[in-house]
């Protein structure tokens, strides 16, 4: 039996157990299910990235045709990062659902969905029909769309979930157009008939065509401007989906861009500055937004898209190597970028996580309302700190290494390009720059208020360290961000077949070389920060052995009754720094005035607007209603019109017709004159 | 013989479209029935006897005594006393018929190369558009009915004017088919007679967006 | 064969006009259910062959007929469960099911018509037998709906009518008056461009009225509104596609002519429109049935599209009618479920059907997927291959308007679906009868087809659809 | 010898911060304390016991050996003329900005550790400075990068003195920018003033409020060894190639003690900006650091 009939076999079974079985096993049983997927796809996978490559062909039947099941290094790195965010968002998930249980009605439809969804995203990476890859694309839209509105009880959950429904239509619906471009030409819908056709047109039409590629996955990837999907659908989504979401979904798009970017035979030069610009402003409008929300998931939410822009420098990196056919820009892109890919599912599917077992805690979002957690909850401090880190690309984590790799790849093409590389690539390194101390910014902001100082207000439940098994996929996790932290080089290994994909006309093993030898002293280096770190900290023990330790309150410069309610908030955290990027925000504030001398108490809220999003999304939109209104006389519920319609639209065609005849006499007498 | 007739047939439009009285609209619609059976009975007197004679039957039977008859049933029945009450003035809708024909003369000017006689097709477009004027600019459920029938009428000197190929078959599921649509359209004008106080299309724009 | 079938069905419809007895309308629509399946099967292995002159079992009409059988089958279960809640009397319920039966039998014939004026009277009976389905209810409102229809209906008839007779006199000029189909082409190749223009304008914008086009598709939404849901079921389904059949035979006609390229220009211009009003009203109405109509009204521009684009298109076209149906009934079953679950066809009146009916909600949300063409629904495939063929004739504008408004009419739909489903923010009267699930099951095999045939339609029915467009240039 | 600058660095920390504190007071008239003063200081903080605030976690008390940690990491990277650092790889200089940021990360999260509102302040202007001087200093290193065509500490501080003359005058410009940096990252005049009394003008002092003893003392030294390290940046550049050590290490004294009396001149005579400024002010570094790239590309005539 075939590897593909094989695992939707497995899938629709499990899915029919799920369906029929009690709610409280349902997460066991998709946990199962994962687990069976996970194996037999990540076999191959395995097998795929050390370079032997799989192949199958199913027959479809007279509307799909041959459907090709191809599993090259590239899918099979995308395979295997899947299935460790999958793995771990169900052991999370699981947990997670408990407290739902029997409570929505709604558990067993999400465990299924989440099978599906595993299922269908093993089927994007590997199936290469594009009819058939539509259909997986939007089974996977869909199943995760369920996922979504999970808590449908809440009216915000719905909207996010009909954004993200509309959104990924739209994505689909892209690829659609692109795809059709190729099949209308090639008559065929396997993907290599997308190589052939973009290498028997013009670069221009390769272009046209990969962008048309490239706007649908940014779409799912979550590119700004096309984002805009992304900080609702996170926020209101289960903890562990939001993980897979933001681990795992969103690449989905990165993998189509560099799928195509393989198929689509173009000028990488030009395709790759495009993709640069992107990212670049996706990179910087993320962070830059993320600074300033209020609610963490919504934090982690636009932090994907900053990661997302990091990986797209990379890709263009990638490509401009390609373009420039210099070996080492090339393989300093694709490797930054798949091993960001990696890392990103990582801290983010962690971050997630921790940000789902805070709001189980104590039933809220706002940072503001937050603080001192790390005393209730010492083992999700460590852990969210260690994702926070990462994510900030500080070393010795693994955020660091792939940050690390594009730094390479920039200060390569800096001086070894021509001067528009030059001056882009300065101009990117100084993006990721910038995008790093935001990060900073916004890490420090949201670690440290969540978990530091004292809490910020009162919650009614006991608030606990949640139970190892809620906490064991977060370890897990962490072994493989420390691992590629600190042995940064086995991992590049693994990656050279993955990027040979891309390079394969100009790398040699050279690159791959110097960059191993490079990261052997990065992994020396950390080894050593760690080793003095430690050193330090022992000293000081010996140091302090004999002396007593104070414990006081907290020196208040003066102030005697310090309380919680004077500690920094989030808001006042960023105030100078909302000030500094005030024009690329929109916050919409809510302020009560004081009344009267013995006022009662009043309120100031402030929410941050999205601006790319009140310009791209909310403003053709409110236009397109207001044509949409005009159409709207039509149906006015009097027979009288409905008759006139159909006389005045023969009326109409006559009178072109005739017209159009006596325009053709016209201008047939001008030629004749 | 058959141009004066038409030509007649041509005035009752323009007469319709200044009537006021419901019933005047009743008998125009029987004089029309008299004169499409004079034109049917010139033209066709060729063609084979059994459709001949169905056709005749149609005209005289349906067309200016069974029809006129249920309309006069339906106005009694539901004690419509009111008049035509169109939207535009009388004057106006004279203008407008009059610039119906006039197009219609122009456009089967401009119609060639079909093998057509001209004073049949303009006054065919003629009736056929003055029926859509009379439902559009009328306010009674009734004569929407009558333009409904006028538009028929158009219809039948149209199909005259090919000298009528149609198999008896055909033929006769489309006059059953006027019939029993005006029948049902009837049934459904007293209807709204029982539903609604005064039988206007102001009634009737209940259903919209 | 075909003769007996209409004397013996039209006995059976007649018969049960008569009968006041429950157990006696059972068995005799469960005897016309019979013979419409018997002269279906027929039909499919007597393939092509003309039983009277007027009559024949083309690929086209047996396609239909097929549809239309499998939904006669579940629009009359449905009716039974309809009737049998509304407690109407054994009077009105002979009387609709008398309507029912002769609105499939002529439906039928209209599908198998291979005469036009035959076809032209059997559409208008189906008007008029329709007219006293949709009139079921008796109310105000089902009156002036009824109104509307029967008569809007009339006119555009009346208007193909006159498109016929300008027919009959462009080819009286070739000496040879057959009027069937298979005549007509080539005696149409000697007449001037001009003519065949007006006589295309004048029957496509008549058919327009039975098929749900812009712009006569104003009289299609309000009997949907109004009708008894498993009627509305059958004016969405079996109904449009006797207009899209009678366009698709009309379009046949003249492919082979030199107006073809102005053909599909008013093709693409009723179906443009059509998707773009659809998507507008849709933005904004808060009837369901309204709601389900205006989509009908969308699918039929996409089918109208499909066919003015040609190639591919024919045949995604008639794919999408069959899919079409099969989606659209099945709303119209669920709505009448929903409907005795809250009493009222107002979206904002309703919510969180979720919790009140898990089956039917389950329904809704499949249909959603399904009507909104999202992969697996079939739909999905048929409209791949309309903007493939509307790509391959050069038609990109067309395309990226299309979709646009599409997507549209999807954020409309998905809105309001989800809206029924999970809202919670109304405080809503408990349901007065417990949902029966069993009532779902008709729904789920008719989206489980939908399905299967996007992703492995029968070479039978592939063939069937070949052979319907292989005249076609 | 690579550990050679290391050690260099650290005897140059033990007296920086002296001259600097000398060249004020001699500035302003007074005689002043020795230049060990402050050595002696952290010295005696070192031995005093450590008071910890209720509020705060083991976050707090870790947070200055991670950040003392971190600085002795980047020292280790510095080169020293042809000499390459301790450790030496392509793109080191990366490594070095991003573990001077793990630092400055744990010292503003130790700072809202202790839940006092105005190192939550201190806190809140550290991350905001860090991350609009962070440009700059990756924009000079591009430069220098392009400028020799290497990626790392060594290799660059190795070629850079190939070139002609005018790579001297980039020196400057470039140690212009790297005082700049290190005034921002050492929290020094005109963003920051380390003399101020007042809490709701500080930054970095207000950040370690709360620390006490041994933690003040590893931070204290830890803004010396970072003074000593920047200076060690800027003597990189204008240590010249193929002279031997005796040469070498007197420059490097020499361009240490220049610096701390520069930046004793500066904070002498300049006052310390309104808060408010201070944003536009760190941005200008990065202007001027694209200047750099700029004059670079005119000397190697990619840009005409």
């Amino acid at each position: 039996m075939s590897l593909s009939v094989c695992i939707v076999l497995i899938t629709i079974l499990f899915v029919l157990f799920v369906s029929f079985s009690k709610e409280a096993w349902s997460g066991s049983i998709a946990l199962g299910a994962v687990l069976v997927n996970t194996g037999i796809s990540s076999w191959v996978a395995v097998n795929a990235v050390i370079g032997h490559s799989y192949l199958e062909i199913i027959n479809g039947g007279p509307v799909f045709g041959d459907i090709p099941i191809r599993v090259d290094a590239l899918s099979g790195w995308f395979i295997l990062m899947m299935n460790f965010t999958v793995l771990t968002g169900i052991l999370y998930g699981r947990r997670y659902m408990k407290l739902y249980e029997n409570k929505s009605g709604m558990i067993s439809l999400h465990f299924a969905s989440y099978i599906i969804n595993h299922t269908s995203m093993i089927g994007i990476f590997i199936v290469q029909n594009s009819l058939a890859f539509l259909y997986i694309w939007e089974i996977m839209a869909l199943s995760s769309f369920i996922m979504v509105i999970f808590e449908y009880k809440n009216p915000e959950t719905l909207k996010a979930g009909l954004n993200f429904l509309i959104q990924s239509h739209i994505c689909i619906l892209l690829l659609t157009i692109g795809l059709i471009w190729v099949s209308s030409h090639t008559d065929s819908y396997d993907f290599n008939s997308i190589s052939t056709y973009s290498a028997s047109v013009s670069s221009a039409i390769s272009l046209v065509l990969y962008l048309c590629f490239f706007i649908g996955f940014a779409i799912k990837a979550g590119f700004v401007p096309f984002h805009t999907w992304l900080p609702y659908a996170h926020p209101v989504a289960p903890a562990h989906v939001s993980g897979v979401m933001s681990g795992v979904m969103i690449k989905l798009g990165i993998f189509g861009i560099l799928r195509m970017l393989i198929l689509v035979n173009q000028n990488y030069l030009i395709i790759g500055y495009i993709i640069l610009i992107v990212s670049l402003i996706s990179g910087v409008y993320g962070v830059a937004l993320a600074i300033v929300q209020h609610n963490l998931k919504k934090l982690l939410a636009y932090h994907s898209i900053e990661n997302i822009g990091i990986i797209g420098i990379a890709i263009g990196i990638g490509a401009i190597g390609i373009g420039t056919k210099n070996p080492f820009l090339a393989f300093a892109g694709f490797a930054g970028a798949l091993l960001h890919t990696l890392n990103h599912s990582l801290f983010k599917s962690l971050l997630f996580y921790e940000a789902g077992t805070i709001y189980q805690t104590i039933h809220t979002l706002n940072i503001d309302s937050m603080g001192g957690l790390i005393k209730k909850m010492p083992q999700t401090a460590i852990l969210f700190i260690i994702a926070a880190m990462a994510i900030c690309g500080l070393p010795p984590f693994n955020g660091f290494i792939s940050e690390f790799l594009i730094y390479l790849g920039l200060f390569e093409g800096v001086h070894s390009g021509s001067l528009s590389i030059t001056t882009v690539f300065i101009l990117l390194i100084a993006g990721l720059a910038l995008i790093g101390g935001l990060a900073l910014l916004c890490f420090t902001k949201a670690f440290g208020i969540i978990f530091l100082g004292q809490a910020r207000s009162h919650f009614d439940n006991e608030i606990n360290e949640s139970e190892p098994s809620k906490l064991f996929p977060g370890y897990l996790i962490v072994l493989f961000i420390l691992i590629i932290g600190l042995f940064p080089q086995w991992f590049i290994r693994l990656l050279i077949n993955p990027v040979s994909e891309f390079t394969s006309g100009i790398t040699d093993g050279f690159p791959a070389l110097k960059i191993i030898s490079n990261l052997q002293s990065i992994s020396l280096v950390a080894w050593v920060f760690l080793l003095a770190i430690a050193s330090i900290w022992t000293i000081k023990r010996f140091v302090l052995r004999n002396k007593r330790m104070v414990i006081t309150p907290t020196w208040s410069c003066g102030y005697s009754e310090a309380n919680s309610k004077m500690q920094y908030t989030a808001s006042s955290y960023v105030r100078s720094y909302r000030k500094l990027i005030g024009p690329f925000l929109i916050m919409n504030k809510k302020e009560g005035e004081i009344k009267g001398v013995f006022s009662s108490p009043i309120h100031s809220q402030t929410h941050p607007y999205d601006k790319v999003e009140a310009i791209f999304i909310d403003f053709p939109l409110k236009i397109m209603n207001k044509m949409m209104a005009r159409v709207r006389f039509i149906q006015n519920g009097n027979m009288r019109h409905y008759i006139l319609y159909g006389v005045v639209f023969i009326t109409i065609i006559v009178f072109i017709s005739l017209l159009s005849g006596v325009a053709a006499y016209l201008f047939n007498l001008i030629k004749q004159m | 013989m058959t141009n004066i007739l038409l030509i007649a047939f041509a005035i009752s439009l323009i007469y319709m479209g200044i009537a006021n009285r419901l019933s005047t609209y009743i008998n125009i619609l029987a004089v029309q029935g008299i004169i499409l059976f004079g034109v049917s009975f010139i033209e066709l007197i060729q063609i084979n006897t059994i459709n001949l004679i169905f056709i005749l039957f149609e005209t005289i039977v349906f067309k200016t005594i069974a029809i006129p008859l249920f309309l006069n049933y339906v106005i009694k029945k539901n004690k419509i006393v009111r008049e035509a009450e169109p939207f535009l003035p009388d004057f106006l809708s004279v203008v407008i018929i009059t610039c119906i024909i006039l197009g219609s003369f122009i456009l089967s000017n401009i119609i060639t190369g079909v093998h057509i006689q001209k004073m049949f097709f303009l006054v065919a477009i003629s009736a056929l558009l003055s029926g859509l004027f009379i439902i559009i600019t009328r306010k009674k459920v009734v004569t929407h009915i009558m333009g409904y029938l006028v538009i028929e009428n158009g219809v039948f000197i149209l199909s005259l004017s090919t000298g009528n190929k149609m198999t008896m078959l055909v033929n006769t599921g489309i006059t059953l088919d006027i019939f029993v649509s005006v029948l049902v359209l009837g049934v459904f004008v007293n209807r709204i007679g029982n539903t609604f106080e005064e039988m206007n299309v102001d009634n009737l724009t209940n259903l919209k967006d | 064969m075909f003769g007996y079938y209409l004397i013996i069905a039209f006995f059976v419809g007649i018969v049960s006009m008569l009968n006041r007895n429950r157990v006696v309308r059972i068995l005799l629509l469960g005897l016309f259910l019979a013979i419409q399946t018997a002269i279906t099967i027929y039909a499919y292995f007597h393939l092509n062959e003309s039983n009277t002159i007027y009559f024949k079992f083309d690929a086209l009409g047996v396609i239909f007929m097929c549809v239309l059988t499998l939904l006669s089958y579940t629009t009359i279960y449905h009716s039974f469960i309809y009737l049998q809640h509304r407690k109407d009397s054994s009077r009105s319920q002979s009387i609709y099911f008398a309507a029912l039966i002769i609105l499939i039998i002529v439906m039928t014939c209209a599908y198998l018509a291979s005469h036009l004026g035959i076809m032209w009277v059997f559409i208008e009976l189906t008007t008029l037998s329709v007219a006293v389905l949709i009139y079921h209810e008796r109310t105000p409102l089902s009156l002036e709906a009824t109104w509307k229809y029967v008569f809007i209906c009339s006119i555009g008839i009346t208007i193909t009518f006159i498109g016929i007779i300008l027919l009959s006199i462009a080819i009286q000029e070739t000496e040879i008056t057959n009027f069937s189909f298979k005549a007509i082409p080539d005696q149409l190749l000697h007449v001037s461009a001009s003519w065949l223009k007006m006589i295309f304008l004048f029957m496509i914008v008549g058919f327009c009225t039975k098929m749900g086009l812009f712009p006569m598709h104003t009289a299609a939404i309000d009997a949907h509104t109004v009708a008894p849901p498993p009627i509305s079921a059958f004016i969405s389904t079996t109904l449009m596609n006797v207009g899209f059949i009678s366009i698709f035979r009309t379009y046949s006609m003249f492919a082979h002519t030199s107006i073809l390229p102005w053909m599909n220009m008013i093709l693409f211009l009723c179906g443009l429109i059509s998707i773009i009003v659809s998507a507008a009203y849709l933005l904004k109405v808060n009837h369901l049935k309204r709601m389900s109509a205006y989509s009908s009204i969308e699918h039929m521009g996409i089918a109208a599209i499909g066919i003015a684009s040609g190639g591919i298109g024919y045949f995604a076209a008639i794919f999408h009618m069959i899919l079409h149906s099969l989606v659209k009934a099945s709303v119209f079953y669920q709505i009448d479920q929903f409907h005795r679950n809250f009493r009222t066809y107002m979206i904002n009146e309703t919510g969180n059907y979720f919790k009140r009916n898990l089956p039917g909600a389950m329904v809704f949300l499949l249909l959603l997927i399904a009507i909104t063409a999202m992969p697996p629904s079939g739909l999905f495939v048929t409209e791949f291959w309309i903007f493939k063929a509307l790509f391959t004739s050069g038609h990109f504008f067309i395309l990226v308007l299309a979709l646009f408004f599409l997507s549209i009419a999807m954020y409309s739909l998905a809105k309001n679906f989800l809206y029924i489903l999970f809202n919670q923010t109304k405080n809503l009267l408990p349901a007065e009868e417990k949902p029966n699930p069993t009532e779902t099951y008709s729904q789920y095999i008719l989206l489980a087809l939908v399905v299967y045939l996007g992703i492995n339609p029968p070479a039978g029915m592939i063939n069937l659809i070949k052979d319907a467009v292989i005249n076609l240039p | 010898m690579p550990g050679l600058v290391f050690i260099l660095i650290i005897i140059t920390s033990f007296f920086f911060t002296g001259i600097v504190i000398r060249t004020k007071s001699i500035f302003s008239g007074r005689k002043g304390p020795g230049i060990f003063q402050p050595m002696k200081d952290i010295w005696r903080l070192l031995q005093k016991e450590n008071v910890y605030s209720q509020t705060s976690s083991f976050i707090f008390k870790i947070a200055p050996d991670i950040y003392f940690a971190s600085v002795l990491i980047a020292i280790m990277l510095i080169p020293f003329g042809t000499q390459k650092g301790i450790f030496s790889f392509d793109g080191d200089f990366v490594f070095f900005a991003y573990i001077l940021a793990v630092g400055k990360f744990f010292s503003i999260i130790g700072a809202l550790d202790t839940g006092n509102s105005f190192e939550g302040m201190g806190a809140s202007r550290e991350a905001l400075y860090s991350f609009l001087a962070e440009p700059a200093f990756f924009i000079l290193m591009g430069s220098l990068a392009l400028l020799t065509g290497y990626t790392s500490f060594g290799d660059i501080f190795n070629g850079i003195h190939f070139g002609s003359y005018i790579s001297y005058a980039i020196g400057t410009l470039a140690s212009f920018v790297l005082i700049l940096i290190a005034m921002i990252e050492n929290s020094r005049m005109p963003v920051d003033d380390p003399k101020t009394h007042l809490e709701l003008t500080m930054i970095h002092e207000v950040m370690v409020l709360d620390n006490s003893g041994f933690d003040l003392g590893l931070i204290l030294h830890a803004t010396n060894l970072k003074f000593a390290m920047y200076g060690a940046i800027i003597a990189n550049l204008f240590l010249t190639p193929g002279r031997e050590w005796y040469f070498s290490i007197p420059i490097f004294i020499g361009v240490q003690i220049l610096f701390a009396v520069v930046v004793g001149t500066l904070e002498s005579f300049i006052a310390r900006f309104r808060m408010s400024h201070n944003p536009q002010f760190i941005f200008t570094i990065t202007s001027i650091s694209l200047l750099i790239f700029f004059a670079v590309l005119l000397i190697l005539g990619k840009y005409f």
